[in-house]
């Protein structure tokens, strides 16, 4: 099993970082990473762990940053808020990090940012993305390389725009703060794009619920062309393998997160037609560039498996950082944070990114396209993938400054 | 389905006045072995399906037996916080277990091909496999209760409800009532795991997610109680069902008030006597 | 039974010299030594207060975190939401807790037992909920961060010293209710509640005295951890803690007014040097609760007293 | 066959027996009598090992000692006891409650069928549908004493069997308590009647705070009245 590896591999790793952690005292660049390998966020922590190490073997490999070697010191959050704070508190604390990253889950990403915050010590979001860290939560010392909710809900909604035959929309979501902004932004972007459209009143799923029949059910009464679905993980999962025995994909459409992880695990459980996915970054769309096959490769060769979005992304956040951390020559924050707000960055995602200095969002671009089944690899995939800039998915200054004013 | 969950936990109270914690990750174990069964039973087929799970439950039922002699066992004499914290002990153990086995991803069980599809009538649509679960769980129900009301071992069993003292000094094995209805209630935890594992995904976090419900089931229909968990357990699917229709945001306020309200209601009508 | 503390002469300089100890380690073992000492001291602390309830009221609760978890959002609400200064909000914290425990509490002392406790869970389950879900107010799932200066702006150290202050006055204040009339009819209701109300005590109302005592010492706890973590998040009202506060008592031994204490230490102990070696930290968590309760039914606590014993320390039992 | 010595026993830290000495012969009807409280339940519950633990001193049944057995080994053995508040299973019928006992396995050692206990019974099979719960306390008596028949006893404990009847139902009990003796069965009955005693006893044991201070036959305790009036009367 792939999965098994996976953890084993992680496990020696976190061993063996903590080990040379005494003998290379001083002279490396420390990264605190901080994330859920174990509670609800761990099948997506796991991954977005792989594509960092990925990212700092290939860099001390070249001789780290200015000259440095990186040194990576993993903690497990738990996925809970008061345990992420603690184990960033520690970092920070008694090993003197030099950035904190990994965290997964909007609250300990908040946690973790709230001391990063205090001790000042650079921050960047991989994998929870709530725009909370942005708007009211937002300190200088941060910054988010994935696209936010909003963005995706954006993303979505432009999406969904486009299909001229859609009429009727039913937005779904997670019963949490995630969620209820996705849904909003959705829906506040596809009427502005297509006030024609009618949007029915949301329905909000409990978390951990594994019986999704009594949400399916009102869902599909109203009739709609497409649900739109905030959902992720194993409610997705729950969502479409249910939705088929009330023909959800027969009678309307569903457009929704389809991360590498859960095209993977719903494999030939998927349907064939009806479903649109928004992914953060799948490999197999992902613009051509000279490093893509290499790092697919070197990925695979690693951990026996394809990478995922969140191995994408850990694996780009590391190199943004190094290659920032470069351009300021020091680590330093007042150094540093300069060049990241100043900076443009190429990844594996595209060339150009930029981050806005105001909210410390990068202008990632989201992918959105129908799910196929191809020959190509063992698991559906997206096709006609439309990739969003992430500049037109972004909320104006003027408006995240309202929002900020609003919240306080 | 969760009326299974919730009367293995309540048989096991009822006898052995046991909180069991762990009952939801005896659940989620089913789940997990039936995940591992069905690839090598007849794949696809509904046979090779039942016997997964069947052969999962049983499974679990052997964990469930293990775990009851090695450790609860040495307790009973103990204060029932000592059995609670072992069983506490259980689902952090289980947990990590099956992580350390299966990872952290959520793992998606293939039905069997026949229950795929919908019933359509009219312009309506019904899942096939929610029935399918409902009638392999009322067919266990209907064994169970079978069991008990006939058989000696249901004598037993609910001798040792009323009792358990008085059966022992009539000859009985005490420990031997335990173990086996501890096996047994895990045995219902497996198969309903088991049962449930292919509607949604399979993950190491189910056991938290089934425990805090199965306890407000077992609460509802009255601690011990088989049938009063029956009854329980249609009231709080209806509940849920009607509170995410007209007050999504309250449905679980409302269900925990219902058991709280149960709770008091019980209280008042026993009031005036030593509490037994 | 060492149900009250006695406290020999003796046993008050080994309990001085381990604060003295605590302090030292504190200010010389690094910033991240103090980290986990503040963590331990606060969760000391709350356990001691569910041990108050257990050991002594004899009730077992199923949802202590409720009263943290109010405690710390009582705390938090009054300074980002309505502008108390940070010194006066202190108060409000533990006084919230109290409250929320006056009104379950109500509810909850006229069941007995297992009944008890599945009511508490319930009432906790509703605390928790609410905070969850309530977005506008108490932020939901992501909580509230960024209101405050973390630890009054304090370094770890002094932060650090505060807490064990805090604690040490608690520690006090509890010894002194166990040991006053109240805590008389307390632990006589605890022990048997249809004696002592043949001995006209009302059992009831001493039940519910106990429980609001144990929920502000909780919410004193839950405000110091908003302090520490400067932030709140539903999940302080959560299983998860009520949990943990229920093995630390069991850990530490029941029926001991050190058990919630020592409990503490060892669990966070456990946790923090076990996460060094393996990151199987469930798995052995589990283990080691399942051997020390069945190697040691009567706790930790068990052992030292049996251990003092053995040395003459303290007095016979 | 059953033969206790110097037997202390406790509840926890409280000391209930300090020492009983007391033996029983195969076919002999003992009882065991004294005020309330002062030991009479608690020397029984020493013998099944119910509850009680004996701190010192030896209770043997037939050679075989008792102590720190599991009561259900002690009922295997041959030991039926009937509790003082009769325990039936409230929620079980009366064929039900029959049903609990283990069957012996041991063919020679079954004496007593369902049938027979239903013949020495007579309203017990009217009423076998019934839920036990619901039966007046004489039935449950009696109820309480089929079942344990049904464990084969070689000598039965009996523990206040007409404690809290009406005078006629009791005198019912004791009916069957003399048909018993008459099919041959030892029993050690606790008990305060002493028209009881009279009716069905061979010996007379008497208890005070815990001790056994007397014993004789029953022609002896009767010629003894001042043994009934230091130990039996309320003061």
């Amino acid at each position: 099993m792939a999965t098994k590896t996976r953890t084993g591999v992680s496990a020696l790793a976190l061993a063996a970082v903590l080990t040379s952690a005494a003998a290379a005292e001083g002279n490396t660049v420390k990264i605190g990473y901080v994330t859920g390998l174990s509670g609800a966020c761990s099948s997506i922590s796991e991954d977005g762990l792989n594509g960092t190490k990925l990212a700092v073997e290939e860099l001390n490999a070249k001789g780290g940053i200015l000259g440095r070697q990186i040194e990576l010191i993993v903690r497990d959050s738990q996925t809970k808020p008061d345990e992420g704070g603690k184990q960033a508190r520690e970092l920070v604390a008694s090993e003197g990090v030099d950035v904190l990253t990994g965290v997964c889950s909007s609250s300990v990403l908040l946690a973790v940012e709230a001391v990063a915050a205090e001790a000042g010590v650079p921050h960047y979001a991989i994998i929870g993305s709530t725009q909370k860290a942005n708007i009211e939560a937002f300190q200088p010392n941060f910054w988010q390389i994935q696209p936010n909710a909003t963005m995706e809900a954006f993303a979505a909604a432009a999406y969904v725009a486009k299909k001229a035959e859609w009429k009727r929309i039913q937005p779904m979501g997670y019963d949490y703060e995630w969620g209820h902004t996705s849904v909003e932004a959705f829906t506040e972007h596809l009427k502005e794009l297509r006030p024609d459209i009618e949007i029915t009143d949301p329905i909000f799923v409990k978390l951990g619920d594994n019986n999704m029949g009594p949400y399916i059910a009102p869902a599909l009464s109203t009739k709609p062309d497409a649900i739109y679905a905030a959902i992720f993980g194993g409610g997705l999962v729950n969502l479409i393998k249910q939705g088929q025995g009330f023909g959800l994909f027969e009678r309307s459409n569903l457009v929704t997160l389809t991360t590498v992880d859960a095209l993977q695990s719903m494999g030939s459980t998927m349907p064939k037609t009806g479903v649109y996915g928004i992914a953060r970054a799948p490999f197999f769309a992902l613009p051509p560039s000279e490093e893509l096959p290499g790092f697919i490769e070197s990925y695979r060769a690693a951990y026996n498996e394809y990478p995922t979005d969140w191995a994408v992304n850990g694996y780009d956040g590391i190199m943004i950082y190094a290659a920032a951390v470069e351009a300021a020559g020091s680590t330093g924050m007042d150094a540093l944070m300069p060049k990241i707000y100043g900076g443009t960055f190429d990844g594996l995602r595209g060339a150009g990114l930029t981050v806005r200095a105001f909210d410390g969002q990068m202008s990632a671009p989201a992918y959105v396209g129908a799910i196929a089944f191809g020959s190509e690899f063992p698991f559906p995939t997206l096709t006609d993938v439309d990739i969003v800039p992430g500049e037109t998915l972004m909320w104006s200054e003027d408006k995240i400054q309202a929002l900020r004013g609003a919240a306080n | 389905m969760l009326f299974l969950i919730a009367s293995g936990l309540t048989l096991i109270f009822g006898v052995s006045r046991i909180v069991n914690f762990a009952h939801g990750s005896l659940y989620m174990l089913g789940a997990f072995f039936t995940y591992a069964l069905v690839p090598l039973i007849a794949p696809g087929t509904v046979g090779g399906f039942f016997a997964s799970v069947l052969l999962a439950g049983l499974g679990v039922a052997a964990i469930g037996l293990i775990f009851e002699v090695i450790a609860l066992r040495r307790v009973y004499g103990a204060p029932e916080l000592m059995q609670l914290i072992i069983t506490v002990a259980l689902v952090l153990i289980i947990r990590d277990v099956v992580r350390w086995i299966w990872g952290p991803n959520s793992l998606s069980v293939p039905m069997p091909d026949a229950f795929m599809g919908a019933l359509l009538i009219g312009d309506n649509y019904f899942p096939i496999f929610p029935f399918v679960i409902f009638g392999a769980g009322l067919a266990v129900m209907l064994v169970m209760v079978g069991v008990i009301r006939f058989t000696r071992a249901g004598i037993l069993l609910r001798a040792g409800t009323d009792d358990r003292g008085m059966a022992a000094l009539l000859g009985v094995n005490e420990k031997l009532i335990f173990s086996s209805v501890f096996a047994v209630g895990a045995l219902l935890a497996g198969i309903a795991g088991g049962l449930a594992a292919p509607y949604g995904d399979v993950n190491y976090l189910l056991d938290t997610t089934v425990i805090v419900t199965a306890f407000i089931v077992v609460v509802i229909g009255g601690l011990g109680n088989l049938y009063g968990a029956f009854a329980a357990a249609m009231l709080v699917g209806i509940t849920k069902a009607l509170g995410i229709l007209y007050f999504p945001r309250l449905s679980m306020v409302l269900i925990f008030l219902i058991m709280a309200a149960v709770l008091l209601a019980r209280s008042l009508g026993r009031q005036g006597g030593p509490s037994r | 039974m060492n149900v009250l503390p006695k406290m020999t002469p003796l046993r008050w300089g080994i309990a001085g010299a381990l604060i003295v100890l605590l302090e030292l380690v504190n200010r010389l073992a690094g910033v991240g030594m103090s980290l986990v000492l503040t963590e331990m001291l606060i969760l000391a602390l709350f356990a001691s207060s569910l041990n108050l309830l257990m050991s002594y009221g004899h009730m077992v609760s199923f949802g202590h975190a409720a009263y943290f978890g109010l405690g710390a959002y009582g705390f938090t609400l009054a300074v980002a939401r309505f502008d108390v200064p940070v010194e006066l909000a202190v108060f409000i914290g533990p006084i919230v807790a109290g409250l929320g425990g006056l009104v379950f509490g109500a509810l909850c002392v006229r069941l007995t037992e297992i009944y008890f406790a599945m009511l508490t869970l319930a009432c906790a389950q509703i605390t928790f909920t609410v905070l969850f879900q309530w977005y506008d107010f108490t932020g939901g799932d992501t909580g509230i961060t960024g209101f405050m200066n973390p630890r009054f702006g304090l370094t770890e150290q002094n932060f650090m010293t505060l807490v064990l202050v805090v604690l040490v006055l608690c520690l006090f204040a509890m010894a002194w209710i166990v040991k006053s009339p109240l805590g008389l009819s307390i632990r006589s209701v605890g022990q048997d509640r249809w004696r002592a109300e043949a001995l006209g005590l009302a059992p009831r109302r001493v039940q519910l005295t106990v429980f609001v005592i144990a929920s502000v010492f909780a919410g004193i706890a839950g405000t110091l951890f908003a302090v520490f973590q400067g932030s709140a998040f539903p999940d302080y009202a959560g299983l998860g803690f009520t949990l943990d506060a229920l093995i630390m008592v069991v850990l530490g031994g029941l029926n001991s007014f050190w058990g919630g204490l020592v409990g503490a230490v060892i669990l966070v102990q456990l946790e923090h040097w076990v996460l060094m070696v393996t990151s199987h930290w469930e798995l052995m968590l589990g283990l080691a609760v399942l051997v020390l309760v069945l190697v040691l039914p009567q706790g930790v606590v068990s052992v030292a007293g049996r251990l003092s014993n053995m040395l003459g320390l303290g007095r016979k039992k | 066959m059953l033969s206790l010595k110097d037997v202390h026993a406790s509840y926890g830290k409280a000391e209930a027996l300090h020492g009983i000495d007391l033996a029983i012969t195969p076919g002999e009807v003992v009882c065991l009598i004294g005020r309330n409280g002062v030991g009479k339940s608690s020397t029984m519950r020493s013998i099944v090992q119910d509850q009680i633990s004996v701190r010192g001193g030896a209770v043997e049944f037939e050679g075989q000692s008792l102590v720190g057995m599991r009561p259900h080994d002690v009922i295997r053995l041959g030991v039926g006891y009937v509790p003082e508040d009769r325990r039936v299973f409230a929620s079980l019928s009366v064929l039900e409650n029959l049903k609990v006992p283990r069957p012996v396995r041991d063919v020679s050692r079954r004496t007593w069928s369902l049938d027979q206990v239903f013949e020495l019974f007579p309203q017990l099979y009217d009423y076998r549908h019934r839920t036990a719960g619901v039966m007046s306390g004489g039935e449950q008596q009696m109820l309480s004493i089929a079942r344990s028949l049904l464990t084969q006893p070689k000598l039965l404990l009996l523990d206040e069997p007409h404690e809290g009847l009406a005078p006629k139902v009791a005198e019912e009990v004791v009916d069957a308590i003399v048909a018993l003796k008459a099919e041959g069965v030892s029993m050690m009955i606790s008990e305060q009647a002493l028209h009881t005693i009279r009716r069905c006893a061979d010996r007379v044991y008497v208890v005070d705070r815990g001790v056994t201070v007397w014993n004789g036959t029953v022609d002896d305790f009767y010629a003894n009245p001042e043994i009934t009036r230091k130990y039996l009367m309320v003061q």
